[in-house]
């Protein structure tokens, strides 16, 4: 079942003797998307074998998070991921709600929904427009998109005092309420999100550069894509119809109507990465109608205990990151510190298949390849 | 079969009418400018500043009432020592997740206004090169001493000393409170009221119920008479002395009465 | 007579020292402007001429920007990388101006307050003045090789490469379609071609003038780097293409460079196809001729700068592909397309031959380039998208 | 400052060039000298008002077999060697002496028979038929057969040099097919 | 949550698998590893062909205290040990079936860690057996590409285990936060 790496086998012609040009993209490259390192060979322009390097931003975070309190390393969790704070702390706060049994209040559990559907509008939004950034579009779009991004993260910093290091959720609820007008700002927001969709479509979808550029470039197999653990809108995107929304139905998402867009072929190349996110977008605003229609008032914060020391247990909790599956393993002793820590990031995981998408592409592909991949090198090197 | 190049010249379309609406829509073109560059004035540490000086200054360095950087030292109206509200009791230093925080006791108790004699901070140092604003301090300090500034422009020419913030530094009245975070500190003020209340009348209670043998009837008063005392309290603090000048709405004398829920204390103090 | 003639020499080309360079300082300003709002930013607005020594200042809209960054690039280090070919390195931005410098003066350009009513300035008269243009501007490919080997980079080898192949490639449809002018008019001399368009005559009224127009820029969009084909320079690829390694003032050498020759190869889009300096009041006022020309050419100037900030960039084989499989046989096409308009060109029925050449014209071209599309476009299957619940 | 000046200019710029290029050891620098060369021809062209031969020197020579050169360079693999590394072949002074003579038995009596740089061909019957349209006239009167049979020749070699691409591409794809 | 996988026709499929059911866990042995997991993946009513999440666990030689209600009624502390040992473990969902999780253990020791690479059965295991590698220094038989990951190749020893000890940092430059960290150390303040 597992597909092994292809192999590029350099062609000799006529016994003329070409030499592979070896360049070591990263990790100050523009567009590696951080600090990252991809180790091309090139034959003229086509990548015949490719290695990433990772470890650059790598500051053991688990190492860290085993040697405090487990409410201290919900600040650390939002620098995982740093687009998406807000789904990373759901996701810690996740697993540590299988430790110990906490009764989440009706309210933490609509914002908690709100949170990360926002997020997610964040995350896919910039994605796009990194993403076409990387195809050379001088940051037109990207710009459109923080235009917009910039919004969301204006709510963020009202409810939580912080634009992007959120450190919103607590174990058993949140940190604090949203101020007063919130949701009806929010709503605000929502309301002229599909508007400004509609115009970013118009400028990308149809453009015939972004459709050669995108189609038929990084194709990801199906079976290939199930067996290296890829998660989120690139396994969507290739054809499966997995979302742990839906899977798992967390929190308290069995309650809102919402669709899974998938592609139906089995192509899964960057066109599909990119349309896939592009219509997750619109099923979150659905999803964020539904919340913003259903929120009442009341407490935001279950009966947690001012010590949060569990017994000898262990727990995974999961969500449907932007990103794709974000795991937390907490293996607990009974102090009030983990035994183990461990987080199972998904761009990190997705990033298994990048040599097998770049191999016989050419130069200008394998960049545009990893930005559909969608990685944050805070989550990557943790 | 669409038209040749049409989707590019959508795309040109979208970008024209960008380029246009920039100039006439405010939707376009939501950047605004640095308050200091309007006036064409730049910006100094706050703490360069005499303390009055610097909480007016604030006034340009803070972006909006939510947001939230680095914490301070609260204390109510008064000479910032005699009116510190923190007690010294580290709790804050302990859970603070990249210890930034360092608070030496006072050895001997000190009266406070009001209150009765308790432990100081001898030393309380922030330092905010590596504390990261997680208002972890905030959320777990049993006294309301440690709130978040939201003062962002704090670079310096030097790496050391600066950027560790002493006690002197971090002390802020409450009225600076109210000012950069009208809506929290009202909460907040309201929240510490109504415990304070609850805590006297059920002192009150306890009280009345010892007397209830005695005196059955009066415990209705006696009610009544917490019931008062709690509104009295629920006014925040004084004015300082010597008022900020330009502070034209002191919150002080009128709090805003926005009844925001603020959340329970939670997470571990052990 | 020595001194006539460094008087001629300087008469000559000073005006063109002046006016493109001033016109390259405000264009990057212009550029910086107009980018920014498209993308929804404001742009450079705070640099401007300082009053006093102690403060206040004259702001306009950042219009000092340009002199801040030239100022800036001066006072920069010169950075020679380890192992780089000292010579080269430095040469190569020299040379990438100089041709970009020199077709300036193959433009229909005459000064004619200059040197009394009668005896208007122009640099040179030349029959070949087309061709030489084509020639002179050939010359900035080996500039660009130059600072692509020299550097010693990688990053600058790939991009110099790819700046050669592309530019190689772009200048046959280039050419090509320059040739259909050339042809109608019967003369390589840009005074001539000027004069054939005088009035309202523009080649670009022309169904066969406007499909080489198209041609024309896309080519000259190619030739420039500019966007969507500034390969070379792709800086999410390649980082700066050919000067990744080029710091200070020999980076601003090739900026200049690149911008002289955008207007260098507009000036000639405007020449051959725009009219020249045709436009109203040409005949009284003979100095309107240079506004103009220079208001025609800082058009397709504002239109490269709004595609820039539009367009993604193609990939190495879809540019070659586009030059070679697309342009290449349309502009080829269009040749004939011209010669068929111009065989059966009739003094006496004149509307009712413009309306068929018009007609015939277009829908030849149209269906030629649909149909070529179609071919060189990849295979790919249609996209269909599913909802699961 | 005439015409005479500029010659002498143009010529020692040729010369140097076409020197440095024979002498240079590093391949690059050897053809950017070469280029220089084309470069001042092209103008002692331009100094005969042989305008458009001198457009073709730079088109053909600076631009295109410029380029050629240099991607064949770019193939090979060792880009420079080292100048003082060089073996001189025993009897240079013999060939040096033989080619001059060659050169001074073919090229003198044509250089002989071009009026000299001081007393120039009148202006006027030059400017009158442009250089252009002569040469057009030229290749499509008398010369008409033999442009056509060039022009059937470079198409030849055109097609074959395709065919040749062509025929590589296609083993390629047979061998990733297998 | 998605529907938990029941364990077992695991343990009636291969004698050798135990189930912790402290845990929640099937412990799998080393040599019999790739076959279990083979079998997962491919039996028609398991279909695993997902390992989310792949974690190494490092134990020391501990003693846990608990208090225990005897029968008396009295609390009394019970000593237990817990061995010193490491894990790998493997988190296993279906995404045909959408059911999940299964949790599969292997056990090594600590002297000399060896465990079966599980990357030809998941590819997903391929970085995250390396990062393991890398951190707690198991070796995985048969792992096509066994390389430190996120730290540098040169780095001596593995930093996520609980005895590993931090070398001297010799990239240390002095900042204001040492004074702090100082204080901390010297004061009560542990932790």
């Amino acid at each position: 079942m597992t597909v092994a790496a292809p192999n590029y086998e350099l062609v000799q012609q006529d016994g003329l003797e070409t030499s592979l040009l070896e360049v070591s993209m990263g990790p100050h490259h523009p567009s590696t998307h951080g600090v990252f390192r991809m180790d091309v060979k090139l034959d003229g322009e086509t990548v015949v074998d490719l290695k990433p390097v990772f470890g650059y931003l790598h500051r053991n975070h688990e190492k860290l998070a085993e040697n405090m309190s487990y409410l201290a390393s919900m600040p650390f969790t939002d620098r995982l991921d740093y687009f998406n704070s807000m789904t990373n702390n759901w996701a810690y706060a996740l697993a540590a709600e299988q430790l110990v049994e906490i009764e989440i209040p009706e309210r933490a559990e609509y914002l908690r929904v709100i949170m990360s559907e926002l997020t997610r509008l964040v995350n896919h939004v910039s994605l796009v427009g990194f993403f076409v950034n990387d195809l050379g579009a001088l940051g037109t779009p990207l710009l459109y998109a923080f235009r917009e991004r910039e919004k969301i993260l204006d709510l963020f910093e009202q409810a939580s005092g912080a634009r992007m290091m959120c450190n919103y959720f607590r174990f058993g609820g949140l940190r604090c309420d949203v101020p007063d007008g919130w949701l009806d700002r929010t709503r605000e927001v929502v309301d002229r999100f599909p508007k400004f969709l509609d115009e970013y479509e118009k400028l990308l979808c149809e453009n015939e550069i972004i459709l050669s550029r995108t189609q038929g470039v990084g194709n990801l197999s199906k079976e290939l894509a199930i067996s290296a653990g890829i998660t989120g809108p690139m396994l969507r995107a290739s054809g499966v119809n997995y979302d742990i929304r839906k899977v798992d139905n967390y929190g308290i998402y069995e309650r809102f109507k919402f669709r899974v867009p998938y592609s139906e072929g089995d192509v899964g190349d960057c066109y599909d990465r990119f349309m896939v996110r592009m219509l997750e977008m619109r099923e979150s605003i659905g999803i964020l109608r539904q919340a913003l229609d259903g929120i009442e008032n009341g407490p935001i914060m279950g009966n947690a205990g001012k010590v949060f020391k569990p017994q000898k247990s262990e727990a995974y909790g999961r969500v449907e990151a932007p990103k794709g599956e974000l795991g937390f393993y907490l293996v607990a002793d009974g102090t009030t510190q983990p035994y183990r820590y461990r987080v199972r990031p998904p761009s990190f995981i997705n990033l298994t298949v990048l040599q097998d998408m770049c191999i016989g592409q050419q130069v200008a592909d394998a960049v545009i390849i990893l930005g559909s991949i969608d990685i944050v090198l805070g989550e990557v090197d943790r | 079969m669409s038209v040749l190049g049409s989707g590019i010249f959508k795309g040109m379309a979208v970008t024209l009418k960008n380029f246009v609406g920039s100039y006439f829509d405010k939707e376009r073109l939501t950047t605004n400018e640095y308050a200091w560059q309007a006036n064409d004035k730049l910006p100094e540490r706050a703490g360069d500043y005499p303390k009055e000086e610097a909480e007016q200054l604030s006034d340009t360095t803070t972006v909006t009432q939510y947001s939230r950087n680095f914490p301070m030292l609260l204390h109510d109206a008064g000479e910032p020592m005699d009116t510190v509200r923190c007690v010294a009791c580290q709790i804050c230093e302990r859970e603070c997740p990249p210890q930034c925080i360092y608070i030496e006791k006072s050895t001997e108790k000190k009266e406070r206004s009001g209150n009765k004699a308790q432990f100081y901070p001898a030393t309380f140092d922030i330092d905010v090169s590596v504390c990261m604003s997680c208002q972890i301090c905030v959320e777990v300090c049993p006294f309301d001493a440690i709130v978040m500034n939201s003062q962002f422009e704090l670079s310096t020419p030097s790496r050391f000393g600066e950027l560790l913030l002493r006690r002197d530094d971090l002390l802020k009245s409450n009225d600076y409170y109210y000012k950069i975070h009208p809506e929290e500190a009202s909460a907040r003020d309201k929240r510490i009221a109504d415990e304070k209340a609850a805590k006297e009348a059920k002192k009150k209670a306890a009280e009345a119920a010892k007397k209830k043998a005695a005196e059955a009837k009066s415990k209705s008063e006696a009610e009544a008479k917490a019931k008062e005392e709690a509104e009295a309290a629920s006014k925040p603090t004084e004015p300082s002395d010597t008022p900020p000048a330009e502070s034209t709405a002191t919150p002080s004398t009128e709090p805003p009465a926005t009844p925001t829920t603020e959340p329970e204390k939670e997470g571990s103090a052990e | 007579m020595t001194l006539d003639l460094i008087k001629d020499i300087l008469l000559a080309t000073v005006p063109l020292l002046i006016i493109f360079p001033t016109m390259f300082a405000l264009t990057t300003w212009v550029e910086r402007k107009a980018l920014a709002r498209i993308q929804n930013r404001i742009g450079p607005n705070k640099v401007g001429v300082p009053l006093t020594p102690y403060g206040g200042k004259l702001s306009l809209f950042g219009l000092g920007q340009p002199a801040a960054d030239g100022i800036k690039m001066l006072f920069k280090e010169n950075i020679v990388p380890t192992g780089a070919d000292r010579l080269f390195h430095f040469l190569a931005p020299i040379l990438s101006l100089i041709p970009s410098m020199l077709v300036l003066c193959f433009l229909p350009l005459d000064f004619p307050w200059l040197n009394g009513e009668q005896n208007s300035v122009k640099a040179f008269m030349l029959d070949g003045a087309v061709i030489f243009f084509f020639a002179i501007t050939g010359l900035n490919t080996l500039a660009v090789f130059m600072a692509g080997w020299a550097s010693r980079n990688k990053y600058s080898l790939l991009g110099g490469m790819r700046a050669i192949a592309q530019m190689v490639s772009y200048e046959i449809p280039l050419v090509l379609s320059a040739v259909v002018v050339v042809m109608i008019v019967g003369s390589l001399n840009a005074d001539n071609i000027a004069k054939a368009q005088e009035g309202w005559n523009w080649f670009v009224f022309q169904p066969w003038g406007l499909a080489a127009f198209v041609i024309f820029f896309i080519g000259a969009l190619a030739e420039t780097n500019r966007s969507p084909f500034d390969l070379p320079e792709a800086e999410s690829e390649i980082i700066a293409g050919y000067f990744t390694e080029y710091s200070g003032f020999k980076f601003a050498l090739f900026f200049l460079g690149e911008y002289i020759a955008m207007f260098a190869i507009s000036g000639l889009a405007v020449t051959l196809f725009l009219g020249a300096g045709a436009g109203p009041g040409v005949e009284s006022l003979s100095w309107l001729k240079i506004f103009w020309f220079l208001t025609k050419v800082c058009i397709l100037i504002g239109v490269m700068i709004w595609l820039r900030g539009t367009l993604p960039r193609l990939r190495v084989d879809q540019l070659m592909g586009f030059a070679w499989k697309f342009l290449l046989p349309l502009s080829i096409l269009n040749i004939f397309v011209a010669g068929f308009a111009w065989h059966i060109k009739d003094a006496n029925k004149e509307t009712a031959t413009s309306v068929v050449v018009w007609i015939a014209s277009i829908i030849i071209l149209y269906a030629a380039a649909k149909g070529l599309d179609r071919v060189n476009r990849a295979k790919v299957k249609p996209r269909t998208y599913q909802y699961g619940e | 400052m005439n015409e005479v000046t500029a010659f002498w200019m143009l010529a020692a710029i040729s010369v140097l060039g076409a020197l440095i290029a024979v002498r240079k050891r590093n391949l690059v620098h050897g053809v950017f000298a070469l280029l220089v060369f084309f470069v001042g021809l092209a103008g002692l062209f331009l100094l005969l008002l042989a305008e458009f031969i001198a457009v073709v020197q730079i088109l053909v020579y600076a631009g295109a077999v410029g380029i050629l050169i240099l991607f064949a360079i770019m193939l090979t693999d060792r880009v420079t060697g080292r100048d003082a590394f060089r073996v001189t072949s025993r009897g240079s002074f013999w060939g040096a002496l033989i080619s001059l003579a060659v050169f001074l038995v073919i090229l003198l009596p044509t250089i002989q028979d071009i009026p000299t740089i001081e007393n120039p061909t009148p202006k006027e019957t030059i400017v009158e038929t442009s250089t252009v349209k002569q040469l057009g006239i030229h290749l499509i009167k008398p010369y008409i057969i033999t442009i056509e049979i060039l022009a059937l020749l470079l198409t030849a070699a055109l097609v074959g040099a395709v065919t040749a691409a062509q025929g590589g591409r296609a083993s390629e794809n047979e061998e990733n097919n297998k | 949550m998605s529907e938990p996988v029941s364990h077992e026709p695991v343990l009636q499929h291969f004698p050798d698998v135990e189930w912790d059911d402290a845990f929640g866990t099937l412990i799998v042995p080393v040599a019999k590893a790739t076959e279990v997991a083979t079998w997962l993946r491919d039996d028609e009513a398991f279909r695993l062909d997902y390992c989310s999440n792949v974690t190494g666990i490092d134990y020391l030689d501990r003693e846990f205290k608990e208090k225990v209600k005897n029968e008396e009624g009295k609390t009394e502390t019970v000593i237990h040990t817990d061995p010193a040992r490491m894990e790998v473990v493997y988190h296993l969902y279906s995404m045909e079936n959408r059911t999940g999780p299964l949790v599969m253990r292997q056990r090594t020791n600590r002297e000399k860690p060896e465990a079966q690479s599980l990357t030809a059965v998941w590819r997903s295991c391929e970085l995250q057996e390396r990062e393991i590698f890398d951190l707690y220094g198991i070796h995985f038989i048969g792992h096509p590409d066994q390389r430190r990951i996120l730290m540098w190749d040169e780095f001596e020893g593995h930093p996520m285990r609980k005895d590993y000890v931090e070398p001297f940092d010799y990239e240390w430059e002095p900042t204001p936060h040492d004074e702090i960290l100082e204080k901390h150390q010297k004061g009560t303040v542990i932790f």
